[in-house]
């Protein structure tokens, strides 16, 4: 099936429209449900439109469809319009899909719950910033899907808005992004005063040209105190990329970011807003490339955050934290791959990056929704502590989430393993050349077979944990999935599914709902979808390495046309890397897995037992670094005290110096208060002084003039 | 023109009159009683009477004079004006003392 | 004796007020109280019979002006008295009606007839009396504007004067009447006594006390090595002597006082009546330089402004007494007003500005003060702030005089107070007192917080108790008017503006630009061109003006010799 | 009707509107009132018809009435297209608020809407002016109906609220007035004439003002600028004369706060736009870092205090100031981008702010309190008010896609590429305020519209017993509705398509700063330049084409 490539420019609508509909749902508790197909067709369409326009999208072909000027003062002009090129269709595939069977997922998760209609507003709202962000002609543009999908992961962590920590979260996240985001932007002020204009067509082509300057100049390329100020694009860009895919100053926000729905931590927090880093660095390679300096920092952030995510993630209790800490580990990953492009002598490899994001969005979708089915199945119970051997409750989620986590582990042949191999065969042989920043590659790659063994572990520990052993759990206080807010009527959709008994108060039911069975989830509505997903996460990489699909659109995408890749004449020895990188990999990954049955399936007191044997660092990964706690006592409080004391600083100095300054004729009024005592001979007094004074100043003056 | 005071330069007329008008203000400052208050006021005016005489006689023309008769007449009215206000205050406080009338202030 | 029936001429207004007075009188006196409550209609109609007699005798140019010297003293008089007279004649109508009901306040004759044993008490006889002050103070303000000659000034000025003190005397039964008057009396006679003097050294520097001698001599002097010390000192003193009048520093410090304890009414006629008059004269004295006005008087005038406005502003801060502010407010205008004499003459004439402040401020006062006029605070005037709290909700009509008084004052646009400190900013500006014109924008603000203070008692305040409004409706209406008219000429203020200039500015037939403001040295011939190029010379009233400078020409600094013959002559006269 | 009339029309009807409400009935005063305010919108959107938007810069419908001819004073009216949005802006709140004030206002319901329509007139007034004067009084006049307003309608500080409001910005502004009768009278001078049109008499022309301009020394426009600055900073309010700002914003009734941040702040800048730079143009360039700073300074600053405020309404009052921070600094980066989305941004602050006042209004007219303490969750009760009070901070952070994105943006990049005036330090410093703008309506939003819920006691109510029910809380009616939606729609099309405006703006701001620009594009930072137009001429020595044709063109 082919489209014409025009259809491609109705992807962001639909979701907008839905999200119109979704909008107008929430006013009428009738016509709640009706959000959310409106919301998954939506999605669904885009979706087939990608496929359908797919075959289309050829390297000669990025195009551009503009759909209005947004914004245009003198020559500064910012069309709304989307720009197509294969890296486009491949996030658009992602997006869509993925986002089609979370909504679908979610449309069951959701059931009952008061804020239905507004959930699907907010997810279509999301789609349609999205998919914005990544067809986005220019940078203005895909700076308003980038701030779009901020908003939508705010309104969406806030999602159950009467916990306070819900909506502590989605401000955080907000805040924290936008620090990235002011980078970002300025970023783009900065692209736009150097070259005129923030089309991307355009920008990647003068960059490109100007690398090319540079290239052709030499060693110049090293010289910073020589360099334009264009050189601090791509930190100001990459600060942006940051804040959105929680790399390491940065991170913060998104294992907060948990307390929203499981299906948003799914969809928007794992498998396609965080990777919007990914892709604009990835897009925007020619500008990071401007600067020698760029890429290898990227790479090595991402290098540090994937190992710093990963050993926090080994001592989490809480299964979407791990995941998000995981989530957090794996963008790290992607960073390192895109951040593998070697500047200095051209080879094409952000391939790996896209790649792991591609797969990554599967498996990881995969893993939240599961362990959303966990949650719903447990009533929002989420501490690995309080439940084990739930296999036998909940067959087909355990068989599900054993498939996200190998993907996720790398176990050889699943997707996870193909793109994460690729990303460290990158970064090896990028060790391995003659850039100036070999070792730093070097290291990295070591760091990437670590994290990849500490992936392996924290994974399993979670699944082994979960699923495998006596069978014990403890039930949640309260429903994560479900409306907390159990006298409201809105519980109609849940109070069917688990029948309570008639004649019961509300919160009665609500106590019963509390204590009732772990169950599996339904299947059309939830566990379908998870079906697919899992196909998706077993069956990527094989059928990427087969058909190199992702591997060709890159090659053919604009960012890279600068970077034609060497014809390969070093190409055995790639191959020989690629092949060693894999056996490595995919032992390390079975070595963590096999670690983890041992400590947390078959012999669960020894994992006790190094567990007390570091307690001490147990317990500082166990609370992430102390990262938050700093955080609050570095930044947060003294910015807050430094409020307070402004207020009082303005409250007191600055209007206290106005007002003083109000104050002065007062003053001299009162002080010339006694010259008006009343007496007439006073008066007269004053008035025969004034005359004598001005008699006698005058002639004296008089006399002064007349001397000179 | 042989008059005893001709060879009297003109200095010495306004002298004269300024001497008294300044005594007139210190009086007017310093005496108690509002009618001493008010002599120290007419006292002024014939100060600058004397001057005018003064004037006069020393442009030789008859403006200074004329003026200090219009002078005289207002000073005859403000003569008049002053004891019927003095009447009048006397009746409202039994006491002339410029002091006493400072309840007015600020 | 043909000036003089010109004169004469002149001064039907002027006489039409005096009879205007002598009838009140006769009708104060008069058995009946019918007859005896004509005196105000009597005086209304002196009063219109005044402003009919200015129109008439003012549209021709007459003769009086036709020796005019430039801007001198003299050449102006005639528009200038014109102008004066009208105002007097149009604000005085609105002061008539404020001022009517004052009499009635007064205990009555009848209770002093029966009061058994009771002596003469010159505060409580008074019917008709108050208007024939009223009207020869008006007839004094008038006789100011019109004066050629420093005798004739000096009159004048204490023609204002003295009724004024007995009206603050008798127009208020109450102690603090009779402390203001004997402050405004006895300091009156003092400042007058210093500007006497003054007159008297103009007259001995220059041998004539005729204006437009004066002027020719200073003139002279100014041309060859500037003005003698004797002149200065006389001009100086005159200055300061009359800003008694006008209540500008170091001669303000009655203002307060007086205005507290007179009569709310009178009060108003204090604010506008000896005001103008002290203005009207210190643009004659001030006439004597021309536009050459000495560095000395400049930094005079220059402090007394800066002074008397800071003054008046800082003192208004402090008061509760909305008299006293008001008062104070006076002082401060006074201030504003000083600024138009230092920037006198030139092409946008700073006197001009004071002209048409004085009456822009003369309206919004009265109308504030015949607000304050119609309340009563336990059987006496209200006079706090607290007294006319929450007048708004019960009497919107005064509420709305108040306010439109109270903005007008404050300079707020569209009001007239806002035309006349745009006239005075500009004319300051453009003589160069960037300087002055900034220190009187900041007490125009401070200036703006008891205005507002005002505004804020009457429409945010909750009303007092005590507190009532009276009936007065010639006083209410009069104060409306004067509101009205203020909001009116401050959107049509146009022809007012045009009058001001024309007032000083030049005689009709010349440009603007060539009556000899430029005075370069020895200069003299120019400043008779105009009388060449008057159209009809009156040959004998051009007679003592080609003399004035014939006499100057010839005589030498001192010109002893030579001076007497002429204003001998001129004397002879009159 | 004749096009040229429309404009006196449209000031004049407000103010026969206030005479009808005037000697209406109490109980008519606010219909009455709706009518005139609506009929007014009527009238500017027959002028924003009969407006000539390619001629966008010129200026149309032009009028002149003669006042005060010995003076040079004109009433004189036109408007160019950054007039016609600004009045655009003023007659939609206008309309807006009179609705939205039919219940709260129920005690002297006649001064009110009195006041509230003789403010509409002045506030027009100020922007169609062509005349210095007409506009310093149109400008001045703003005060005295919100000083009522204030007074007789605020909080409990009101008294003070409406002292400290009228005396601060009336000091301010008397001396700006000082230096536009400075400009005029330099004007006059005789040795002037013959160089432009107008010169050598008085005038208050604002063209020929700007002509004059031209001729002033530095140390001249220095001190032109310090007097314009002292009005229009103050009424802006612009870091540091903004403390009168907070206390009245909070202290005002619902309406007056709305006018007030909608439309009487823009008075400030839009007077900046009009007087300060235009009468002084070398200096507001060699300034503009000077003035560029306190606005960076003030964004900063009021943000971080915005984080620390308690009341809801300062909060947004303090929030107001930072934002128009951005259109300071977008002003004074003096390129078309900078000053055209500072103009976009004032009209688009006009409507976001203004609606948060609105949406706070409308919460005090529930709880009679504003404090964030007092209230939380109200999402739960209120969710269409928690809609727009969401949307409304979400315009305010300068989401993209909604109208603050663009201003924000448009001023940032204005600064940012103002080479020689500003640069990237100052739009890299000013965009912390973006984050820390996020901070406290994210802050506000989060303790108010989310959370667990929490309603204010009232003062009759009875305390409820432990687990009763929440009592009912009416959400917005459809008069409340009615009123914001407008607002959302204005937001969401000026946010997404703000191209319209955008481009009707350009030439009129390219016609105030082509002076400067040509300058600043030769040189600033000589001294040796005294006036522009010797600046100018070394332009041109520098650069012999292209200046000369708009040296001509003036």
């Amino acid at each position: 099936m082919t489209l014409e490539l025009e259809t491609i420019k109705w992807i962001p609508w639909l979701p907008a429209l839905a999200a119109v509909v979704g909008g107008v749902c929430c006013m009428r508790k009738s016509m709640r449900n009706l959000a959310a197909p409106a919301c998954i067709l939506s999605i669904l369409a885009g979706f087939i439109i990608t496929l359908g326009v797919q075959s289309k999208v050829t390297v000669d072909s990025p195009r551009v469809f503009k759909a209005f000027t947004w914004i245009h003062i003198e020559n500064f002009a910012v069309d709304f319009s989307f720009y197509v090129d294969p890296l486009t269709i491949i996030m658009l595939t992602v997006i869509t899909g993925v986002g089609t069977l979370v909504a679908w997922y979610a449309s069951g998760y959701m059931k009952g719950d008061r804020g239905y209609a507004r959930f699907f507003a907010a997810v279509s709202l999301f789609i349609f910033a999205m998919t914005i962000l990544v067809m986005a002609d220019n940078l203005f543009l895909l700076y308003l899907g980038w701030e779009g999908v901020g908003l939508c992961s705010y309104l969406l962590i806030g999602f159950y808005y009467n916990k306070p920590a819900a909506v502590a979260a989605a401000k955080k996240a907000f805040i924290v992004n936008r620090i990235g985001d002011l980078f970002f932007a300025l970023g783009i002020f900065l692209t736009y005063s150097h070259f005129h204009t923030v089309s991307l067509a355009e920008v990647l082509r003068s960059a490109g040209d100007l690398n090319t300057n540079l290239h052709a100049g030499g060693q110049g390329v090293f010289d910073l105190g020589a360099a334009p100020s264009v050189v601090v694009i791509p930190f100001l860009l990459m600060l942006g990329a940051f804040g959105k895919s929680a790399q390491l100053p940065l991170y913060m926000w998104l294992p907060d970011a948990m307390e929203g729905p499981t299906p948003v931590s799914a969809l928007i927090h794992a498998a396609t807003m965080v990777t919007a880093g990914v892709y604009l660095i990835a897009r925007l390679l020619p500008l990071f490339a401007l600067s020698p300096y760029a890429l290898p920092i990227v790479a090595a952030v991402g290098g540090a955050t994937a190992l710093f995510a990963a050993t926090i993630a080994l001592c989490q209790c809480d299964i979407k934290r791990i995941f998000a800490y995981s989530t957090i580990s794996q963008l790290g990953y992607m960073f390192m791959g895109v951040g593998a492009v070697s500047t200095a002598g051209p080879t094409v490899s952000a391939t790996g990056a896209i790649y792991h994001l591609f797969t990554h969005a599967f498996f990881k979708a995969l893993l939240f929704l599961t362990a959303g089915s966990v949650m719903h199945s447990l009533a929002g119970q989420l501490d690995l502590r309080k439940m084990s051997g739930l296999s036998k409750k909940m067959p087909i989620t355990s068989v599900l989430m054993l498939i996200g986590c190998l993907a996720l582990a790398g176990f050889p042949f699943t997707s996870g393993f193909f793109s994460k191999d690729l990303i460290l065969a990158d970064v090896v042989e990028m060790g391995r050349s003659n850039s100036p920043f070999a070792t730093l590659y070097s290291v990295l790659g070591i760091v990437g077979v670590a994290t990849a063994f500490l992936t392996a572990f924290y994974t399993f520990r979670l699944w082994f944990r979960v699923f495998t052993g006596p069978e014990q759990y403890e039930m949640g206080s309260d429903g994560h999935g479900h409306e907390e807010e159990g006298h409201d009527a809105g519980k109609a959709g849940h109070e069917q599914a688990h029948a309570p008994k008639s004649g019961e108060t509300a919160s009665a039911a609500i106590a019963v709902e509390h204590h009732h069975e772990p169950h599996e989830v339904s299947f059309v509505l939830m566990n379908l979808p998870l079906i697919f997903l899992a196909i998706g996460a077993l069956g990527a990489g094989l059928w990427e390495s087969k058909f190199g699909w992702i591997h060709h659109g890159i090659e053919t995408s604009s960012a890279f046309l600068g970077y034609i890749p060497k014809t390969a004449s070093d190409a055995g020895e790639a191959h020989d890397i690629h092949f060693t990188m894999q056996l490595i990999s995919g032992s390390i990954a079975i070595v963590g897995i096999a670690l983890a049955a041992w400590f947390h399936w078959l012999n669960r007191p020894a994992g006790e037992r190094v567990a007390r044997a570091f307690s001490g660092l147990v317990k500082v990964l166990n609370n992430k670094y102390y990262v938050d706690e700093l955080n609050d006592a570095l930044i947060v409080r003294p910015l807050r005290t430094l409020a307070d004391v402004l207020f009082v600083f303005d409250s007191l100095i600055i209007d206290g110096i106005v007002q003083l300054v109000g104050f002065l004729p007062r003053a001299l009024g009162m002080s010339l208060r006694p010259s008006q005592q009343g007496e007439l001979q006073g008066y007269g007094l004053g008035m025969a002084f004034g005359a004598a004074f001005v008699l006698i100043v005058v002639l004296w003056s008089l006399n002064l003039v007349a001397m000179h | 023109m042989d008059q005893p005071l001709d060879n009297l330069p003109l200095a010495h007329f306004l002298l004269t009159g300024a001497v008294i008008f300044v005594l007139g203000v210190i009086g007017f400052l310093t005496r108690r009683n509002l009618i001493i208050i008010f002599l120290c006021t007419e006292m002024m005016f014939q100060g600058v009477a004397i001057s005018l005489v003064a004037f006069s006689r020393f442009h030789m023309n008859m403006t200074g004079q004329t003026f200090v008769i219009f002078v005289l007449t207002i000073a005859a009215a403000e003569a008049a004006l002053a004891l019927g206000l003095v009447v009048l205050l006397f009746r409202r406080k039994r006491t002339l003392d410029a002091q006493a009338w400072a309840e007015l202030s600020g | 004796m043909n000036l003089m029936t010109e004169k004469i001429a002149g001064l039907w207004p002027e006489i039409s007020l005096l009879l205007g007075a002598c009838s009140c009188i006769a009708a104060g006196l008069a058995g009946t109280v019918s007859v005896r409550r004509l005196a105000a209609p009597i005086a209304a109609v002196a009063l219109a019979v005044a402003g009919v007699a200015t129109l008439a005798g003012a549209s021709p140019p007459t003769s009086i002006h036709i020796g005019a010297h430039g801007s001198s003293a003299n050449g102006i008089a005639a528009p200038l008295a014109c102008y004066v007279k009208i105002a007097v004649v149009g604000v005085g109508l609105l002061l008539l009606l404020v001022a009517a009901a004052v009499p009635n306040r007064i205990r009555s004759d009848q209770q002093v007839d029966n009061a058994p044993g009771s002596a003469f008490d010159a505060g409580l006889v008074m019917r008709g009396e108050f208007f024939a002050f009223f009207l020869l103070s008006l007839t004094g303000v008038m006789l100011v504007s019109g004066a050629t000659d420093l005798v004739w000034l000096f009159l004048a000025l204490e023609l204002t004067s003295l009724p004024t003190y007995v009206m603050v005397a008798t127009a208020r039964d109450r102690v603090e009447a009779n402390e203001a008057a004997v402050k405004y009396f006895f300091l009156g006679a003092l400042a007058a006594a210093v500007f006497l003097y003054g007159f008297t050294l103009l007259y001995g520097a220059t041998g004539s006390t005729d204006l437009n001698v004066i002027h020719n001599v200073a003139k002279h002097q100014l041309a060859h090595g500037g003005l003698s010390p004797l002149l200065l000192t006389g001009m100086l003193l005159s200055i300061v002597g009359i800003a008694f009048k006008i209540a500008a520093v170091p001669m303000h410090f009655y203002a307060a006082d007086v205005y507290q304890g007179a009569s709310t009414a009178v009060t108003a006629f204090l604010a506008f009546v000896p005001k103008t008059a002290g203005f009207v004269a210190l643009i004659l004295i001030l006439g004597i330089t021309g536009d050459h006005t000495p560095q000395p008087v400049i930094w005079l005038l220059w402090a007394m402004e800066a002074l008397t406005m800071t003054i008046g502003n800082v003192m208004g801060l402090l008061q509760t007494n909305v008299k006293r502010v008001l008062a104070y407010s006076s002082i401060a205008h006074s201030g504003y007003m000083l600024l138009g004499l230092v920037a006198l003459g030139g092409h946008r004439a700073g006197e001009a500005a004071v002209l048409f402040y004085v009456v822009g401020y003369g309206l919004a006062t009265i109308a504030a003060f015949a607000v304050l006029g119609c309340l009563e605070t336990n059987g006496d005037e209200s006079q706090d702030y607290a007294h006319i709290a929450g007048l708004a909700k019960r009497n919107p009509g005064l509420a709305a005089t108040l306010l439109l008084a109270v903005l007008s004052l404050i300079g707020m646009p569209p009001l007239v107070g806002f035309l006349g400190k745009v006239y005075l900013f500009t004319s300051a500006i453009d003589h160069g007192y960037v300087c002055l014109v900034v220190i009187a924008a900041i007490n125009s603000a401070i200036g703006a917080v008891y205005y507002l203070r005002i505004a804020s008692a009457c429409y945010f305040g909750k009303p007092d108790e005590a507190t009532r409004v009276i009936d007065w409706p010639s006083r209410r209406v009069g104060g409306t008017a004067a509101a009205v008219i203020a909001l009116a000429l401050g959107i049509v203020g146009g022809p007012l503006v045009e009058a001001a200039s024309l007032a000083v500015d030049a005689p009709i037939g010349h440009p603007t630009h060539s009556t000899g403001i430029v005075l370069p040295p020895a200069d003299d011939e120019r400043g008779e061109m105009p009388d060449t190029a008057t159209p009809q010379p009156a040959a004998p009233t051009t007679a003592p003006a080609d003399d004035a400078p014939a006499a100057t020409e010839t005589a030498p600094q001192p010109a002893p010799e030579t001076a007497p013959s002429e204003p001998a002559g001129k004397s002879s006269d009159m | 009707m004749n096009s040229n009339t429309l404009i006196p029309a449209m000031i004049l009807a407000p103010f026969a509107g206030a005479l009808v409400v005037a000697l209406s009935r109490e109980s008519h005063a606010r219909a009455v009132a709706a009518f005139w305010a609506l009929f007014t919108f009527a009238i500017s959107l027959l002028l924003a018809w009969r407006f000539d938007w390619h001629q966008g810069g010129e200026t149309q419908f032009p009028l002149s009435v003669e006042w005060v001819a010995a003076f040079g004073l004109n009433f004189s009216f036109g408007i160019d297209s950054i007039s016609l949005w600004l009045i655009l802006l003023t007659t939609f709140l206008q309309t807006l608020v009179v609705f939205a004030t039919f219940a709260s206002v129920t005690q002297r319901a006649k001064e009110f809407y009195f006041w509230l329509l003789i403010l509409q007139s002045a506030m027009l007034g100020t922007f169609v002016a062509t005349d210095a004067v007409f506009f310093y009084i149109c400008f001045e006049f703003t005060l005295v109906p919100l000083y009522f307003l204030i007074g007789i309608f605020g909080s409990a500080q009101r008294t003070a609220a409406a002292r400290v409001f009228f005396l601060y910005t009336f000091t301010g502004s008397m001396i700006t007035f000082a230096g536009v009768l400075y400009v005029a009278w330099f004007n006059s001078q005789p040795e002037m004439a013959g160089l432009y049109a107008g010169a050598g008499e008085w005038s208050f022309d604002m063209q020929t003002l700007y002509l004059a301009a031209h001729h002033l020394t530095a140390a001249q426009q220095t001190w032109i600028l310090v007097a314009m600055l002292a009005g229009f900073a103050v009424k802006l309010p612009l870091f540091p004369f903004h403390t009168w700002q907070p206390l009245t914003y909070a202290e005002a009734p619902t309406a007056g706060t709305v006018l007030l941040a909608g439309v009487m702040a823009k008075l400030g800048s839009y007077g900046m736009l009009r007087l300060a730079i235009p009468l002084a143009p070398a200096a507001a360039l060699h300034y503009a870092p000077v003035i560029a700073t306190l606005a960076v300074i003030g964004i900063l600053y009021t943000a971080l205090i915005c984080w620390a405020q308690k009341d809801l309404k300062k909060l947004v009052a303090y929030s107001s100031i930072s934002h128009l921070g951005f259109v300071v600094l977008g002003l004074f980066a003096l390129n078309t981008i900078g000053v055209g989305g500072s103009v976009f941004y004032m009209v688009s602050h006009g409507l976001s702010t203004g609606a948060l006042f609105l949406c706070i209004g409308m919460l005090h007219e529930r709880f009679q309190t504003r404090e964030m303490s007092q209230m939380s969750g109200l999402a739960k009760v209120m969710p269409v008010w928690a809609f727009f009070m969401v949307f409304f901070s979400l315009a305010s952070v300068g989401l993209p896609g909604l109208n603050g994105f663009v201003g924000e943006f448009l001023t940032l990049l204005g600064a940012f590429t103002a080479e020689k005036v500003l640069g990237p330090v100052y739009a890299g410093i000013a965009g912390i305020g973006m984050i820390l703008a996020a901070i406290y309506i994210l802050h506000m939003v989060g303790k108010v519209v989310w959370g667990p819920l929490k309603l204010p006691r009232l003062a009759d109510a009875p305390a409820p017993a432990a687990g009763e029910p929440a009592p009912k809380v009416a959400d917005l009616g459809f008069r409340e509705i009615a009123v914001l939606a407008p607002l959302a729609v204005a937001c969401l099309a000026l946010g997404l398509a703000p191209t319209p405006m955008l481009r009707s703006l350009e030439p009129a701001v390219d016609r105030l700063i082509a002076p400067m620009q040509e300058v600043a594009a030769a040189d600033v930072s000589s001294p040796a330049h005294t006036t522009l137009t010797q600046a100018r001429a070394a332009a041109q020595a520098a650069a012999p084409a292209g200046n000369v044709a708009s040296e001509t063109a003036q």
